[in-house]
């Protein structure tokens, strides 16, 4: 039984919140669509924890892999998925911050409702195939198949300049991806070049793709990091990001933070680095020199900002620099600390989205100056409010700690000179939330207005302490949960130290497989 | 007994406290609120005490290993940072100053804070704090020690904020908070470094791996080690040129100040620097760079300190002073009277802050030493405790500042780092505190009284019952000072000079924190005596002129002050007009603020505001914006192409056909 | 060298299987006919004639139902699937892509005609000359696709054009479809002749009209005949596919035809040319430096193709043009595969890609100009983009199937482009022209803005007081539940259809059997990847 | 020296060029169709040339089908030009702009 479930779990995880989305055009009523979303999405997360319960953590193997037929036998395109350290996290901050997101917008989304939640369980089927697909093929399309839900998130429930925005946003990740597609698909015929055979399977094209020549794999890598560098961002590929949270509404913008924006990061890590070890290291430099600019530019930006949704928008591009700044440090410090610094920036980042969505909701604007003092009106959003601070300010004790302290301290075994321009961040990183702090939290409550707002619902308050444990929690279990990622990040370390082929294999309900003699055998 | 559940619960059972206090007992009444807060400070007391006497004083160390914190791979191994708890002879007596000090503080602050609203936010910070004051001395390694160093700067900056309303407490405290997070980074790039030099950040492996070839052959990334925790001292330690947060801590109510901003989390940096000793002495270049850091941090605010007209102002000067002067004592390798200054500025700061609390407390608020005086016949408790410990502060012979800070100046001189110039600097810092010190103490409990008796209302919840007297306050408050004024007293005879230990015909080899703190400062001592000989080119007679020297000095200055000010207030204005330039100019606190602001702050934003503007607006975004807008015009131009006429469209089929065919053949 | 004529003489009667393999031919031809006829006798001439469009649509069953048998079952009536069979000489090529076009012309016509029915404006138009003409455009269409020589090729294609040339012009009162017919006429029968030209060239080199002599066509640089015999041909082709530089007629027609029509015009007649320039290239010429040179041809066409189309699209209003701009830049895409093919003429990549793009492109487009006839109905002729707004509150069923027809069209995943491009961009890849793929998804990402501009009218834009409202009438649950069809239908192909496609054999009749896609047991297969130039003996 | 059939084979081109000036300078729609005609004619001319040069019936058996839908296409055309005619009184190519850009 335990087997059969594993063997399926991925697909299901795919797939139901597609029918979560179908249902809810059943449904007549808005009510009972949303608490159906919230039922689908709760529901998937107790799906997802099977995942944990029974993934095995010594193996760097992907595992509840599936291996289906899916375009014809020839083109070598199946739909193959499967988990491994690296995606392991990444779903499970999915499916936990879905459910949140889902209970937020009960009052953040009053218009079409309906289509607003079967976007959005779209956009969470997508989210979790693009994390466990291990056919380019079938995460190239559901990475694209993120983006309309986002589109349509961002333009129809979004603020005045929604439609700038969301376009911006469209072009720019179609661009980035239509790059990746042309190496994809170049490097899938190199593969038929040299075995005769062709496949779109990742684990195969691992072995090809870092037997290429040093030039051929720069240009590759080029490609595909152009790609995920625009969904991270980094910078300079950054600016349709404020643009982007400031118009989202509250739900999308926590989720564009919590997780979209870690499919670039996830995708370096899975695609680029792994597959063009030689190119990843030629072009290490200048990505990590782009990366400590971003950390340093967004920080100031960041902190010149008056609207507080930018201002945690440029934050972003400043938490994401580190991230990728961790992912070219070329050592396990620095990988481990970018996987679980995204994990972070999704939880604390997303309830800083959150809680500027509560009083947004309240008092309409983002204006730093509209605000000031709402610790004496509102004291627990205060308190979710300095909690969600520490988180990103990488206060020891909270994940973020953790995973900004083995980036930093990653980069700085091999690069000290960039690691240490990256350490402003930190103090930068203070600053301005510190200054937004300072702007909304503290000071008198000389608004009139806010003088009469309520604090946190026992539904917000639900959201955010949820979140704000677990800024705490990954900032003191991190070794259990570092622990599943460590056999992959030693074989990611492995291939890119040696510039050689990342190894890995299905585990097919506690097998493992070779994925070529699978496709024999179908 | 078990030493290790005693060590986890001295760790836990404040933070158990500040859960308590912060979520549970929120409506609780505020006795409940005080005695849990003081109770979850007091029972780490007394287990301090148990270790403190038993295993510690036995020469164990206890260690225990609560969790596996963080662990990944590196480098074909592991890099393992459990949270581990370690308690040596010099976490030992931090342990003790953190706890008992700490109770008393929290026994005062109880009464202190009688006529606040919502007192639990305050002890439930307090009691946070004094848990990551305890992680950043127990911690077995340097990340743990990280979270308590970066924990009592949220405490610090939370307490500080602590009557948010007004935005500049807001303000107060996150500056304090950033100007930590620049030492920080120095911290943090130090844990890099050793990382990368040792694998490891364990501080009792890193000294089993430090071996003197190893400090040979990397002898510029030692130098940046120490440097770089430096830069983390001065941070928290509030040395040049980031000591600017600490005087506008100030901000905070004053049991903060007494114990966070003299007694303990200032003097993390020197705690840290003696716990790396082993390793610093290994470096030149950056034990001279602490002394003078030291040195002249001592004298810069000890001038600023000569000036200043609001109590806490003088005192927190003081502070900064004293806190160069431990730093000074470890610069030039005397880490364990850098400790004993620590303890015995830990008593009298604390008293002084006390009592400053207790006045400030008396008069409603009001912190100008110009608008008191004579207050010792309505105080007496408070008046001679004051006393006392600006006795102790000066150096009075006999009192426990006398000796920790003569043991600093001998060394200074005569120490392993020690110049007699960096002597010359500290014993002008010690005249300056002299002088302001007794200023500050005749202005505010001797002479004419100068209170007013109309004050305005300085909110923060106070309530508005006026005491148009002013008295003596509660025993929970001046019992505190009465405690802390006998341990100022006799504090300071744990680092008795040698010169006087012979004299009194005390038969040790060395004094008793000398003796006490030698497991933990073997290794560096070894290394100090091989590099410079013969510890101590120093004499007995030396020390005895030295002693004198710094007496008289003294003596010299407080009577100084004591004549000048004994007309009151004014009694200075001569001396000021005489050189007016430099008198403002110090009572602007030689505009550093002003300095850092218009050379780092505004630079900083403009640099902000170009990168957004130039940036991203102008150059990122017009290329996106501008790019497909350049399409669209050069298109509305070519689209006259499709003309509409037939003959147009077959003239470009023919063009395009004989230029395909030319093309091909050609 | 004149075998093929005269076997066309001795076989005066063809076997009883080529009447089964050319039924969907014959039945649209004798429909039309029938139609015509009903007509006449029949009602008043100038209203809808209801008779004449049940004739038009049974007599594409054939089309439906033969070929559907003969894909599924491509064993039966001793039909040998190695080597297809082919009739009249080479006039009709009976093999898996002839009957795959034919599905696809016989579904799209079925589809238009439906079409014409259900809106107000295509029911004016439903008088029995126009089911003929339709009908006979479609087996002008079938007879081009399946033709393997010049000569029965040139009568489908004049058949095709004649057809369409009325067609386009067919309201009489509208100047503007008048204006159009002119045009394509003009320009159509220009490049005719240009075609014509060619194909007299192409024949005095090699002195036989069939496809399957075009190997011994030497199109090297020393023989200036060849060359421009070819190109001419070639540039008369991309002419009637719309690819630029020759595309200067498309936006004018289309703009100016009936927006049923244009559907049918910018996607089934296209199927014809694209399988044409399919059979031509697939056999591969003579000459050393003969396949790089039409190589490069195509890599620029393709490249001007996707500029023009995603560039001029960008500045107009009217959604027809902009979808003519698009079905331009769509062309550019069949380009890549041609260009693939001129290098490897038995790619069996190139060729699947193309005949999976075809289905795809021709689903894409026949719905997206569905819904906006329909749209056209309750609002007036040439729709602009500003109309649409609000379009996803009023219609939202319609707004849907619009949107996955738009994002199909730009290429956008899960929507069907993404695989006929993906395929397409592939099958380029795979003979080295990387740098055109490059600049082809380079440059689509231009036409994504206009794209998107319609999602952001149909979704993000509220109604103003200009745009459509469409009627909720029985004619729009019919439409709603024909496009509802189609729309699935590409969703549906844009995640397994290829699979389907690529089982269909991509070798011509007459010709050396092209090894499938399939691994038989896991062999390589890079003897497909060679030019098969190597093959031909040179004339 | 060159034989009738190449001759001819020129000639066509000529004529073929001539047609193609015709097409692209005339104004008026029905010499514009002639130009058509003269195109397809040249290109008959072509087959007939190509024919006799290559010793095949095959292009002489086109030349009639050729003739055959020109004569189609002159018919369309001209129906096409009256139906013009009728309705804009116009028969000049370059009125025919009301679809442009």
């Amino acid at each position: 039984m335990v087997s059969m479930i594993s063997q399926w779990i991925l697909s299901l995880l795919i797939f139901f919140p597609l029918l979560g989305a179908v249902l809810i055009g059943l449904v007549k009523d808005n009510q009972t669509a949303r608490h159906l979303a919230v039922a689908v999405s709760v529901l998937e997360l107790i799906f997802s924890l099977h995942l944990v319960a029974h993934f095995n953590a010594d193996s760097a193997a992907m595992q509840f892999a599936q291996d289906l037929a899916w375009l014809p036998r020839g083109t070598g395109i199946r739909y193959t998925v499967g988990v491994d350290g690296i995606s392991l996290l990444l779903v499970m901050l999915t499916t936990v911050l879905c459910p949140l997101v889902f209970v937020s917008s009960y009052s953040s989304i009053e218009s079409n409702v309906k289509s607003f939640l079967a976007l959005f369980l779209i956009l969470e089927s997508a989210m979790i195939g693009a994390l466990v697909s291990l056919d380019l093929v079938l995460f190239y399309v559901f990475w694209e198949a993120m983006l309309i839900p986002m589109y349509f998130i961002i333009g129809v429930w979004g603020g005045k300049d929604r439609i700038y925005a969301t376009t911006k946003f469209f072009i720019y990740t179609v661009i980035g991806s239509l790059l990746m597609l042309v190496a994809f698909s170049y490097l899938y015929y190199l593969h038929y070049q040299q075995n005769g055979v062709f496949t779109t399977s990742i684990i195969e094209l691992y072995k090809t793709a870092a037997g290429l020549p040093a030039d051929t794999q720069l240009w590759l890598f080029t490609a595909t990091a152009v790609a995920f560098a625009i969904k991270v961002p980094l910078f300079p590929f950054h600016t349709w990001l404020p643009d982007a949270h400031v118009q989202a509404p509250t739900p999308g913008s926590v989720i564009l933070a919590g997780v979209l924006l870690k499919m670039g990061t996830y995708g370096l890590m899975r695609m680029s680095i792994p597959m063009f070890p030689e190119g990843a290291h030629r072009a290490a430099p200048v990505m990590l020199a782009l990366s400590v600019i971003g950390i340093v530019y967004g920080a100031l930006i960041a902190w010149r900002q008056t609207d507080i949704k930018k201002l945690v928008a440029y934050s972003s591009v400043s938490h994401l620099g580190f991230v990728v700044a961790g992912l070219f440090a070329f050592n396990e410090l620095g990988y481990t600390g970018a996987l679980y610094q995204m994990v972070n920036h999704g939880v604390s980042t997303g309830a800083l989205f959150l809680l500027i969505g509560v009083v947004y909701e309240r008092r309409h604007t983002r204006e730093m100056s509209e605000y000031g003092g709402l610790a004496k009106q509102m004291p627990w959003y205060a308190f979710f409010f300095l909690v969600a601070t520490m988180g990103s300010v990488a206060l020891p004790g909270t994940g973020g700690f953790i995973g900004e302290w083995l980036i930093l301290n990653g980069v700085f075994q091999t690069y000290p000179a960039m690691a240490t321009v990256a350490g402003t961040g930190v103090i930068l990183g203070a600053i301005y939330m510190l200054w937004l702090v300072l702007k909304v939290i503290w000071g008198p409550l000389k608004n009139e207005e806010n003088k009469k707002l309520l604090d946190c619902s026992p539904r917000e308050a639900f959201v955010l302490a949820t979140l704000s444990i677990f800024v705490f929690l990954t900032g003191f279990l991190s070794a259990p949960l570092l622990a599943h990622t460590e056999p992959t990040m030693k074989r990611l370390q492995e291939s890119v130290v040696n510039k050689a082929a990342y190894k890995t294999e299905l585990v097919i309900h506690g097998r493992s497989q070779e994925p070529l003699k699978v496709m024999m055998d179908h | 007994m078990n030493y290790q559940a005693m060590l986890a619960a001295i760790l836990l059972i404040p933070l158990l406290g500040a859960l308590l206090n912060g979520f549970l007992l929120r409506s609780a009444p505020r006795v409940v609120t005080v005695s849990v807060a003081t109770l979850a400070i007091f029972i780490p007391f007394i287990f301090s005490c148990l270790l403190f006497f038993g295993p510690v004083n036995a020469g164990e160390v206890v260690r225990t290993d609560l969790f596996n914190w963080i662990s990944v791979p590196f480098q074909g191994g592991h890099l393992d940072i459990p949270f581990a708890l370690t308690v040596d002879r010099l976490s030992a007596i931090l342990l003790l100053i953190i706890t008992g000090v700490g109770s008393l503080i929290h026994l005062y602050a109880g009464e202190y804070m009688s006529h606040e609203e919502g007192v639990y936010r305050f002890f439930a910070y307090l009691n946070l704090f004094v848990f990551s004051m305890l992680s950043l001395v127990l911690g077995a390694n340097m990340v743990v020690t990280f979270l308590g160093w970066e924990g009592v700067g949220v405490c610090s900056y939370l307490l500080i904020g602590y009557w948010y309303s007004d935005e500049a407490n807001a303000r107060a405290g996150m500056k304090a908070f950033i100007a930590n997070r620049v030492g920080d980074l120095g911290f943090l790039l130090a844990m890099f470094m050793s990382v990368k030099l040792f694998g490891t950040v364990d501080y009792s492996k890193i000294a089993a791996a430090l071996t003197n070839e190893l400090a040979a052959n990397n002898a510029p990334m030692i130098t940046a080690i120490g440097l770089c925790l430096l830069l983390g001292v001065t941070g928290k330690s509030a040395q040049l040129p980031l000591y600017i947060w600490l005087p506008d801590a100030m901000a905070g109510p004053t049991p903060v100040s007494a114990l966070i901003h003299a007694a303990t989390m200032v003097t993390s940096g020197i705690y840290l620097m003696t716990r790396m000793s082993f390793l610093l002495v290994h470096s030149h270049t950056a034990m001279t760079t602490i002394a003078v850091i030291g040195a002249c941090t001592a004298l810069f605010a000890a001038t600023i300190g000569l000036v200043q007209n609001d109590i806490k102002k003088v005192l927190a000067y003081s502070t900064v002073s004293q806190l160069g002067f431990m730093v000074l004592g470890c610069g030039v390798g005397a880490f364990q009277f850098g400790v004993a200054h620590l303890m015995t500025h830990a008593f009298f700061k604390a008293l002084l802050f006390l009592g400053a609390g207790s006045v400030i407390h008396a008069m409603h608020h009001e912190q100008d030493i110009r608008k008191m005086g004579g207050l010792i016949k309505k105080m007496p408790i408070t008046g001679w405790t004051f006393v006392i410990g600006t006795l102790a502060i000066i150096g009075f012979p006999g009192l426990s500042g006398f000796f920790s800070k003569d043991e600093i100046l001998y060394n200074a001189w005569t120490g392993p780092f020690g110049h007699p110039l960096l002597w010359a600097l500290g014993a002008g810092a010690a005249a300056c505190t002299s002088f302001y010190m007794v200023r500050l103490t005749y202005l505010v409990f001797f002479g004419e009284s100068r209170v007013e008796h109309a004050h305005g209302h300085h909110g923060h919840g106070h309530d508005h019952h006026h005491h148009h007297e002013i008295h003596e306050n509660p025993l929970a408050m001046t019992l505190p000072l009465m405690i802390l004024a006998l341990l100022s007293i006799v504090g300071g005879y744990v680092s008795m000079p040698h010169a006087i230990m012979h004299t009194l015909g005390v038969h040790a080899n060395e004094n008793i924190i000398t003796e006490w703190l030698s497991p933990v400062l073997a290794s560096a001592k070894e290394v100090m005596s091989a590099g410079h000989g013969e510890e101590g080119h120093g004499s007995a007679s030396l020390e005895w002129g030295l002693m004198g020297a710094s007496t008289l000095v003294m003596l010299i200055m407080s009577g100084f002050a004591l004549s000048l000010y004994k007309v009151g207030p004014k009694g200075g204005d001569s001396i000021a007009n005489a050189v007016g330039g430099l008198y403002r100019l110090i009572l602007d606190k030689w505009r550093i603020d002003e300095l850092y602001q218009g050379v780092i702050i505004e630079p900083l934003k403009k640099v902000g505001d170009a990168f957004f503007k130039f940036g991203d607006r102008a150059l990122i975004e017009g290329i996106i914006n501008e790019g497909p807008r350049g399409i669209y015009l050069v298109t509305s131009v070519l689209s006259d192409v499709q003309s509409g006429l037939v003959r147009n469209y077959l003239k470009v089929v023919f063009i395009a056909m004989v230029a395909l065919c030319a093309w091909i053949l050609i | 060298m004149s075998e093929n004529f005269e076997t066309m003489l001795s076989m005066s009667f063809p076997p009883a299987a080529f009447y089964l393999h050319a039924a969907p031919i014959l039945a649209l031809l004798i429909g039309g006919l029938i139609a015509l006829i009903a007509g006449v006798f029949r009602g008043n001439p100038d209203r809808p004639n209801m008779l004449a469009y049940q004739i038009g649509f049974v007599s594409c069953f054939p089309s439906v139902i033969v070929p559907l048998i003969l894909l599924a079952a491509p064993g039966s009536f001793g039909a040998n699937t190695a080597q297809p069979p082919a009739w009249l000489g080479s006039g009709f090529l009976a093999d898996q892509i002839s009957q795959f076009t034919f599905l696809i012309v016989g579904l799209g016509t079925m589809f238009t005609l439906f079409m014409a029915e259900i809106s107000n404006a295509g029911r004016q138009l439903l008088r029995p000359e126009l089911v003929c003409l339709l009908l006979f455009a479609s087996a002008g269409i079938m007879i081009l696709a399946s033709s393997g020589e010049f000569m029965t090729f040139f009568t489908g294609l004049e058949l095709m054009s004649v057809s369409l040339y009325v067609l386009v012009g067919y309201q009489r009162q509208d100047t503007r479809g008048l204006e159009a017919a002119v045009k394509y006429f003009l320009m159509g029968a220009t490049a005719s002749a240009i075609i014509l030209m060619g194909m007299a060239l192409i024949y005095l080199n090699i002195g036989s009209l069939r496809w399957s002599d075009l190997p011994a066509l030497n199109i090297s640089l020393n023989n200036p005949f060849g060359v421009i015999g070819l190109l001419m041909f070639l540039i008369g082709l991309s002419f009637k596919l719309g690819v630029a530089p020759f595309h200067t007629w498309g936006p004018d027609v289309y703009q100016g035809a009936h927006s049923t029509l244009t559907g049918y015009m910018s996607t089934l007649v296209k199927v014809g040319i694209v399988m044409v320039l399919l059979r031509v290239l697939g056999n591969g010429f003579a000459g050393a430096d003969g396949g790089p040179w039409v190589a490069k041809v195509f890599w620029v066409l393709a490249t001007l193709s996707i500029l023009v189309g995603s560039v001029f699209g960008l500045v107009h209003n009217s959604i027809k043009r902009m979808l003519a701009y698009s079905s331009i830049a769509n062309a550019g895409y069949f380009c890549l595969a041609f260009a693939t093919l001129a290098l490897a003429p038995k790619s069996a990549e190139a060729r699947q890609a193309v005949l999976a793009y075809t289905a795809i492109y021709t689903i894409l487009n026949l719905g997206a100009f569905a819904i906006l006839a329909w749209l056209e109905d309750s609002s007036r002729e040439d729709l602009l983009k500003e109309e649409l707004a609000g379009l996803g509150k009023k219609a939202p069923f319609a707004a849907v199937c619009l949107t996955i027809f738009i994002l199909g069209l730009a290429g956008i995943p899960p929507a069907a482009g993404f695989f006929g491009k993906f395929m397409l961009i592939n099958s380029a890849v795979s003979v080295g022209l990387v740098g055109l793929a490059v600049v082809m998804v380079v440059l689509s990402c231009i036409s994504l803005f206009y794209y998107l501009s319609l999602l952001v009218e149909i979704w993000l834009k509220p109604a103003t007081r200009s745009s459509v409202n469409p009627q909720d009438n029985e004619d729009a649950r019919d439409v709603r539940v024909l496009v509802g069809i189609v729309a699935f239908a590409s969703l549906l192909v844009g995640l397994v259809g290829p699979r389907w496609v690529a089982s269909i054999n991509p070798t011509f009749a007459r010709e050396i059997p092209v090894q499938s896609n399939e691994p038989k047991t896991g062999d390589s297969r890079s003897e497909n990847l060679s030019p098969a130039v190597g093959a031909v003996n040179p004339h | 020296m060159l034989t009738l059939p190449e001759l001819g084979l020129y000639f066509s081109f000529l004529l073929f060029l001539v047609g193609l000036a015709g097409v692209m300078f005339r104004k008026n729609i029905l010499f514009m169709m002639l130009s058509v005609e003269i195109l397809l004619n040249a290109a008959n001319l072509a087959f007939v040339c190509a024919s006799k040069l290559t010793g095949t019936m095959d292009g002489q058996v086109v030349m009639f089908f050729v003739m055959a839908v020109a004569a189609c296409e002159a018919a369309i055309g001209l129906a096409l030009i009256i139906a013009l005619y009728r309705t804009k009184a116009s028969i000049e190519a370059d009125d025919l702009k009301a679809l442009r850009g």
